[in-house]
């Protein structure tokens, strides 16, 4: 579904990716392992095209998404939770879900806001507040929520459950469990190493840059080697 | 007390007037986020092509589509050439290239229409008065004009506030990136808007040319004054640009209308003309001062 | 050839009356085939911005970089205070098209200024003049609050003898007249004066129009607000206006007959007094230029033949008091309209040989 | 028994008919590590923003020191040493790193009206920034603009910046937000270090992290304390679980 | 190290050219380009203290014309009253004017700092463009009271008898008064880059960049700010008193928002937060304005793309571009 083929790319005159190769098939759990700054979320922007890249190749469903703009990419069904939440500080709840909201995955069953607010119910007391007026966890809850309300093919989520209370995170991980059963791809970032590695479907581990391994996410999780000399755990 | 009653009619009628000059700048500068110094070079060649063409055909509908058309155009145009390349800039660099473009559209009207102002009539169709108060005919133009403030606003608010568009253009002004990779063209959007804010201020033009000299640098006094208006109503809100509008006008008004009266009470009268008229002109920056140190973000922040 | 440099405000929105300064004195240059009084000159011409330190600059540029000992073209008074004191200290001579501001016709005059127009405050004195003398017993007045508005209203109160109903100062550049309009009517006078120049006449002719007051009480104002091509501007809100002058394009005179026509001509518009002036300006110049051979250094000789004023003025009669302000006739003209359009029709000569109130303070 | 460092007394903060805190009472002795749970929108960072002068409160009033400092302006709290992170990255992104902490370094040494010598070359700022970087491990990036550095890196400049100052009271809002598990461990290793030196007020999501910091915990729900108390306590406490923690991680990967 | 050579030998061409400005163009009988370039120096200083605020203190005034109007008025009144010989007050002692340029220059810089201190008391609570416009405010406040002020000329302006006096110096000789400019502005340049590398500067720069976090570590950001526009002005006001004695001429168009206006075109034309950068512009905007004003009256046809085009290609002004070339031809 989607293919990075030797992705170079980088800020201003550095370069911060030197050639990745990610892979992710239709209905797969997908995560990016790593330590901080080796470059998760800077592939993760080159994704959704808020980064050019370089040199390389970016394929989803056969199509380059390269030379996209980012909303273009986005139709096509990629649904983003930004890393730091992004949330928009000037519109209410209700608007910060209803601004982009699609259905890009043709569900039958596509997220609304009735489920939405089922699901985070701190985010239906606060409908009305502005975007700014949120707790932190609140503001990422809303950006989950803000991405599954353009029911997207591949959801993205980046550093998902920071600054989320355990209670919630739990939900968080048993939505992403739900979708994961309902067929959704997702690729994942997170500091959540335990859980991640038992939803998630293979890894691929990042370093300076550069992929320096990957499989199945169960293999990691007892590879207590590759835990410490990667992620220092 | 008549006398007074009528004032605050002007005041209010002034209020108005000056809203439909802010509205499109409320939508491009308030709710985009762009600072646009050339709003008011919109507004100005909205008048001089309904100016001229009213010269030409004498129809008053003629000029005021043909104006609002060019003066989109001109906005979509300007947005497309040079604003485009500036949203994720400073404010800065927007207003040295908006300063730019108010240098080139002064001179190009100076250069078409030449120096000299140009006439155009008020509207068959609203040429009269009507007594609104014993002995007190007002112009039918002037309530017409209020009329279609209300309306602009109405429009405005419904737009910005109540629908998806209105949402979008909101987000987009504090996260551009993150509104696009949610799906959303927000390239285009912003033109789009962005030439709606022209052809409001286009629209302002048709509406004041009948009343105000129509020449080349017409839109920068304004400019200024509309700028205090949406600053003193609260960025981003057309309730607030509307009350803004509304305080200005009055306070400018009756400042100009009663400041000299008041003041012989202390002064003779020449001091008492000459300190009142100097009073009345720092009126609406005073208010506007007053108004920003005690609320430093207006009186409606958005 | 002798070089004549022009500062004069092309740009913002009073650029049309430099523009007309420049295309008079143009005019008369053409006339002359390239030449003032039978010399070859060249024009140079700046554009000040209205900004008294921008016309400073070009001035000095003028006389240091092109050595040139002619100049003219200034349009308003505040460009001219800043200009004027330190052109003519050069040994330059300046001839003034139009601002005639009271410091320099009074104390400050100079024997290298000249002022081929007028003193600001003549066209407001006719009117007062004439206000008083057609009957109409109070008058509200009505001027932007600044010096030059302030001396035109003083320049109205010299002459008129009626009652003063009201004397209101508004906001210079200001675009609403509502108020001062609510005010005036209130108040009930007979007559309204007003100067107001620029787009500030328009806004205010046009809405004392609208408020349906033209009917009621008629207004009188200077030529400022009645120029040939202001009119096209208000429209038919200015018909009825008088207004005073010290030129209309009817003047009966030769000089002014062939000027109107080959301005006309040359350039498609009726022209306006600015552009009389330019015109006037640059005859005058050329006197002097014949006079002396084209010779401005010689300044004695020069300054004489200034003096004398011997050319053909569209004014018909004109000369130069001791202080180097025109000493001359001026009318009252009433806008009127009909099939070839809106003008100013010439009514009567209020003043014969009029000089100006500040010339006694002259030391010349 | 330990002195309280600070103390609040009734606090209270409502928006907008929103209960943000709630006649908040806590107390932070001298040199524990006290930390402050809560579910989301609890008003945690309310409180923190209360306790460090940002936010004035509703009523109620704080004592620092057995001050009342209830009225005082931030800038006046900070230089009296009571320092705090931000939930969000807050750090001077045009300058580099060393020049964030010795502009931090420098907020504690006198005024500042000082308008002639290099500031680059200061040597004792410079110094103390340095030792800053080392101890954060960012010595290497030292040189690096804040406004280029990824999420993690941010998270622990953001730390840093708080300890230049040689304050007495620490408000960390969750300050291994977005350090990756590795990142974690080291910097909970070395708050640890700063026990007893620092009396800190630590809000934080990561339980690993608070558990093992942690002398005392208070738990806030819905802008009210439910209840304070040891490690063991509070886990122990079946309200705190029921609003918090939820059911054990166990129990939670094996319904996954 | 090379980086800086190369931009020594830059900075260090353009000085000297500015040297020898009044004898090249005495020799090629070009005199009054001094007398001009004078203004652009006086220009660029007062670019160089609003570029202080804005470039560093993210305090965008839209008003700074005020400060350079008050300091010209201020040399322009003491003159007046000098040569008119009144008083301009005469308790506690009698005081009828200077005209000694140190003077000037001194009660410039300090009626700029007393009336920065109080606006800027009031200014400085809002932020952004709420900044900016209630600066622009006072400025017009200024401005419409000086238009009314009839006793000092009003909008008419008010005439200098003649250049302000200093000992050893002939101000009335356009060379000797430029290199007065020069000398002012080389050691204002020099002021301003010590005063933005200092600690004070930094904190002034952290309040730019996040005034919160400054707060939180313990900086009296008020203090800092008000402190740094206090400086400002009075920067501006020495620019004025100079300005004032070049044209020996002060109208209150001094005070429009046009010439703050423009003031802030120059920084960030030039580049802002560079000081350089305000040099440049200052120099960059009103010689292109001369020269397109020399060859048509159309000069904003042509000045107006120009402006935007320098802003579309060049993100940090021309000191950002003159920045890149010098370092990356290294
Ligand atoms: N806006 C930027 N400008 C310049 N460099 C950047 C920028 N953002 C990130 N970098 C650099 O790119 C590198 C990779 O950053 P990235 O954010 O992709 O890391 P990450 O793996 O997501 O880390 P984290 O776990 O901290 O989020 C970092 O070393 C950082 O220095
Ligand atoms: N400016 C504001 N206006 C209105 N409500 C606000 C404002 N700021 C915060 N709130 C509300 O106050 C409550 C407490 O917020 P606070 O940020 O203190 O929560 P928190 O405990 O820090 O949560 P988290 O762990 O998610 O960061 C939240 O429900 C929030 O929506
Ligand atoms: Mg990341
Ligand atoms: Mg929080």
């Amino acid at each position: 579904m989607l293919r990075l083929n030797q992705v170079h790319a980088g800020y201003h005159s550095s370069e911060v990716l030197h050639g990745i190769d990610v892979e992710l098939q239709q209905g797969e759990v997908v995560t990016l392992l790593g330590r901080n700054g080796m470059g998760k979320s800077t592939t993760i922007n080159c994704i959704i095209g808020l980064l050019p890249i370089r040199s390389g190749s970016i394929e989803f469903d056969g199509i380059e998404l390269q030379r996209l703009e980012s909303y273009r990419i986005a139709r096509l069904g990629i649904g983003l939770v930004p890393e730091q939440r992004h949330v928009f500080p000037n519109l209410t709840v209700t608007e910060n879900l209803l601004v982009a909201a699609a259905n890009y995955a043709n569900s039958d069953n596509p997220w609304n806001l009735q489920r939405i607010y089922a699901l985070f119910p701190r985010l239906a007391d606060r409908k009305q507040h502005a975007g700014n007026q949120l707790s932190g966890g609140e503001q990422q809850m809303l950006a989950i929520a803000r991405a599954l309300m353009i029911n997207p093919r591949l959801l993205i989520l980046d550093e998902a459950t920071e600054g989320l209370a355990p209670l919630i995170c739990e939900e968080i991980w048993q939505v992403v469990h739900q979708l994961k059963q309902q067929g959704q791809s997702i690729l994942i970032v997170d500091k959540n190493l335990h859980t991640l590695l038992q939803i998630a479907d293979r890894y691929y581990l990042m370093e300076k840059g550069q992929v320096v391994g990957h499989g199945p996410a169960q293999q990691l999780a007892t590879d207590q080697q590759l835990q410490t000399r990667y992620l220092g755990v | 007390m008549l006398l007074f009653i009528e004032q605050v009619l002007n005041g209010l009628q002034l209020g108005f007037m000056l809203f439909l000059l802010s509205a499109g700048l409320t939508l491009v500068f308030g709710v985009m986020n762009l600072i646009n110094l050339a709003h008011g070079s919109f507004y100005m060649v909205g008048a001089y092509v309904a100016a001229t063409v009213m010269l030409a055909t004498g129809s008053f509908t003629l000029a005021l589509l043909l104006a609002l058309l060019s003066a989109a155009l001109c906005g979509l145009l300007v947005e497309i050439i040079v604003l485009r390349h500036l949203y994720q800039r400073d404010h800065l660099d927007q207003v040295l290239a908006t300063f730019g473009l108010i240098l080139f559209f002064n001179e190009t009207t100076r250069m078409i229409w030449g120096r000299q102002p140009l006439f155009m009539d008020v509207p068959e169709a609203f040429a009269g008065s009507v007594e609104i108060l014993p002995g007190v005919p007002y112009p039918l133009y002037r309530l017409l004009i209020i009329g279609i403030g209300l309306l602009v606003a109405g429009g405005l608010y419904l737009l910005i506030s109540h629908t998806r568009l209105g949402m979008r253009i909101r987000a987009g002004a504090s996260n551009r990136s993150m509104v696009a990779a949610l799906g959303v063209n927000i390239r285009w959007l912003y033109s789009l808007v962005f030439a709606l804010g022209a052809l409001l201020a286009g629209f302002a033009g048709v509406m004041a040319a009948p009343v105000f000299a129509v020449e080349s640098g017409m839109g920068e006094s304004i400019l200024i004054l509309t700028f205090v208006v949406i600053v003193i109503g609260g960025i981003g809100s057309v309730k607030g640009a509307l009350l803004g509008a509304l305080l200005v006008g009055l306070v400018d008004t009756l400042g100009r209308a009663f400041l000299p009266d008041l003041l012989q009470w202390l002064f003779a009268t020449p001091t008492a003309n000459s300190i009142a008229a100097s009073l009345a002109s720092m009126a609406i920056y005073l208010l506007m001062a007053v108004i920003l140190a005690f609320k430093p973000r207006g009186l409606f922040p958005a | 050839a002798v070089k004549i440099g022009m500062v004069t405000t092309l740009t913002t929105k009073a650029g049309y009356l430099g523009e007309d300064i420049r295309d008079g004195f143009n005019l008369a240059i053409e006339q002359g085939g390239g030449k003032l009084g039978g010399i070859e000159v060249e024009l140079m011409v700046e554009d000040d911005g209205r900004k008294p330190g921008k016309g400073r600059e070009i001035a000095e540029r003028y006389i240091k970089s092109d050595k040139v000992k002619i100049m003219t073209g200034i349009v308003f008074s505040n460009v001219a205070m800043a200009v004027v004191p330190k052109v003519v200290k050069d040994d330059v001579f300046y001839i003034s098209p139009n601002a005639g501001p009271s410091a320099l016709a009074g104390k400050r005059c100079h024997q290298n200024y000249f002022n081929a127009a007028w003193q600001n405050d003549n066209l407001h004195e006719v009117m007062g003049k004439y206000v008083s003398d057609a009957g109409f017993k109070s008058a509200y007045i009505l001027a932007p609050n600044y010096p030059a508005g302030k001396d035109a209203l003083a320049g109205f109160k010299r002459f008129y003898t009626g009652n003063i109903a009201g004397e209101v100062y508004t906001k210079l550049g200001q675009s609403d007249y509502a108020a001062e309009l609510a005010n005036l009517r209130a108040a009930k006078p007979d007559a309204v004066f007003f100067f107001l120049p620029g787009g500030m006449g328009i806004n205010f002719l046009k809405q004392y129009a609208q408020a349906g007051l033209n009917d009621s009480i008629p207004v009188f104002g200077p030529a400022f607000s009645f120029d040939a091509r202001l009119l096209k501007a208000v429209g038919d809100a200015a018909v009825g206006v008088i207004n005073g002058s010290q030129w209309n394009h009817d003047l009966d005179n030769p000089a002014n007959q062939t000027f109107v026509a080959a301005f006309q001509q040359k350039y498609g518009r009726m022209p306006t007094l600015y552009a009389s002036q330019g015109y006037d300006t640059a005859n005058l110049i050329g006197s002097a230029l014949q006079a002396t051979g084209g010779k401005p250094e010689n300044m004695t000789a020069f300054r004489a033949a200034l003096q004398k004023a011997e050319f053909d003025s569209v004014r018909g009669n004109f000369r130069f008091g001791n202080n180097h302000h025109p000493v001359q006739d001026i009318y009252v003209r009433e806008v009127v309209k009909d099939a070839s359009g809106i003008y100013n029709k010439t009514v009567q000569k209020v003043f014969t040989n009029h000089a100006d109130a500040y010339a006694a303070e002259c030391k010349l | 028994m330990s002195e309280i460092v600070l103390h609040t007394d009734k606090l209270c903060k409502s928006y907008a008919g929103l209960r943000a805190n709630h006649n908040l009472d806590l107390q932070l002795l001298r040199g524990e590590i006290h930390a402050l749970i809560g579910p989301n929108g609890a008003g945690k960072s309310t409180a923190i923003a209360q306790l460090s002068g940002e936010l004035a409160p509703s009523s109620g009033r704080i004592f620092f020191n057995e001050r009342d400092m209830t009225s005082l302006p931030v800038h006046k709290r900070a230089r009296m040493g009571i320092a705090r992170s931000f939930q969000v990255s807050s750090v001077f992104d045009e300058m580099t790193i060393l020049q964030n902490l010795a502009l931090a370094v420098q907020a504690h040494h006198g005024h500042s009206f000082r308008f002639w010598s290099n500031i680059n070359r200061h040597r004792s700022f410079n110094q103390q920034a340095h030792a800053l970087a080392e101890q954060f491990g960012l010595e290497q990036l030292q040189d690096v603009l804040a406004g280029e550095l990824g999420h993690g890196e941010k998270r622990q400049l953001e730390v840093a910046m708080t300890l230049a100052g040689d304050p007495q009271v620490l408000l960390l809002d969750e300050p291994m937000a977005g350090i990756g598990p590795g990142g974690s461990k080291n910097l909970t290793r070395l708050l640890d270090g700063l026990r007893g030196r620092y009396s800190i007020l630590l809000v934080e999501h990561d339980m690993d992290a608070v558990f093992s910091l942690a002398d005392r915990i208070s738990v806030l729900v819905y802008g009210e304390i439910i209840a304070t108390g040891s490690v063991q306590e509070i886990r122990d406490n079946p309200a705190v679980q029921q609003a918090y923690l939820g059911e054990s991680e166990e129990s939670a990967h094996a319904q996954a | 190290m090379f980086e800086l050579n190369r931009k020594t030998i830059i900075l260090s061409i353009a000085l000297l050219a500015l040297v020898l400005l009044p004898p090249l163009s005495i020799a090629l009988d070009e005199s009054y380009v001094i007398s001009s370039m004078s203004r652009v120096l006086i220009f660029a200083m007062a670019a160089i203290s609003l570029d202080l605020i804005v470039g560093y203190g993210a305090m965008i005034s839209f008003g700074h014309a005020a400060f350079v109007g008050l300091g010209a008025y201020t040399a322009a009144i003491l003159g007046f009253h000098f040569h008119e010989d009144i008083a301009m007050f005469s308790f506690p002692f009698e005081f009828s004017g200077s005209n000694q340029l140190l003077i000037s220059l001194l009660l410039a810089m300090l009626v700029a700092a007393v009336v920065a201190a109080i606006t800027g008391m009031i200014c400085l609570r809002t932020h952004g463009i709420h900044f900016i416009m209630i600066t622009l405010a006072f400025a017009q406040m200024l401005y419409y009271l000086f238009i009314s002020l009839d006793y000092y000329g009003g909008e008419d302006g008010l005439v200098m008898l003649a250049r302000n006096e200093l000992p050893w110096v002939d101000l009335a000789d356009d060379s000797q008064f430029y290199y007065l400019c020069l000398l002012f502005l080389v050691a204002y340049l020099v002021l301003s880059l010590r005063l933005v590398n200092s600690q004070f500067g930094r904190v002034v720069r952290g309040c730019k960049i996040n005034e919160q976090r400054m707060q939180a570590l313990g900086f009296n950001t008020y203090w800092y700010r008000l402190v740094a526009y206090v400086i400002a002005a009075t920067g501006a006001a020495l620019a004025g008193a100079l300005l004032a004695n070049k044209t020996e001429f002060v109208d209150p168009g001094l005070f429009s928002w046009h010439l703050s206006g423009e003031l802030l075109v120059m920084v960030i034309l030039g580049g802002m937060g560079s000081i350089y950068g305000a040099v440049i512009g200052a120099i960059v905007y009103l010689l292109l304005e001369q020269i397109f004003a020399a060859y048509t009256e159309h000069w904003m046809f042509f000045l107006g793309p120009v402006l935007i085009l320098v802003v579309i290609r060049a993100r940090h002004g021309i000191y950002g571009l003159l920045q890149k070339w010098w370092t990356a031809n290294v």
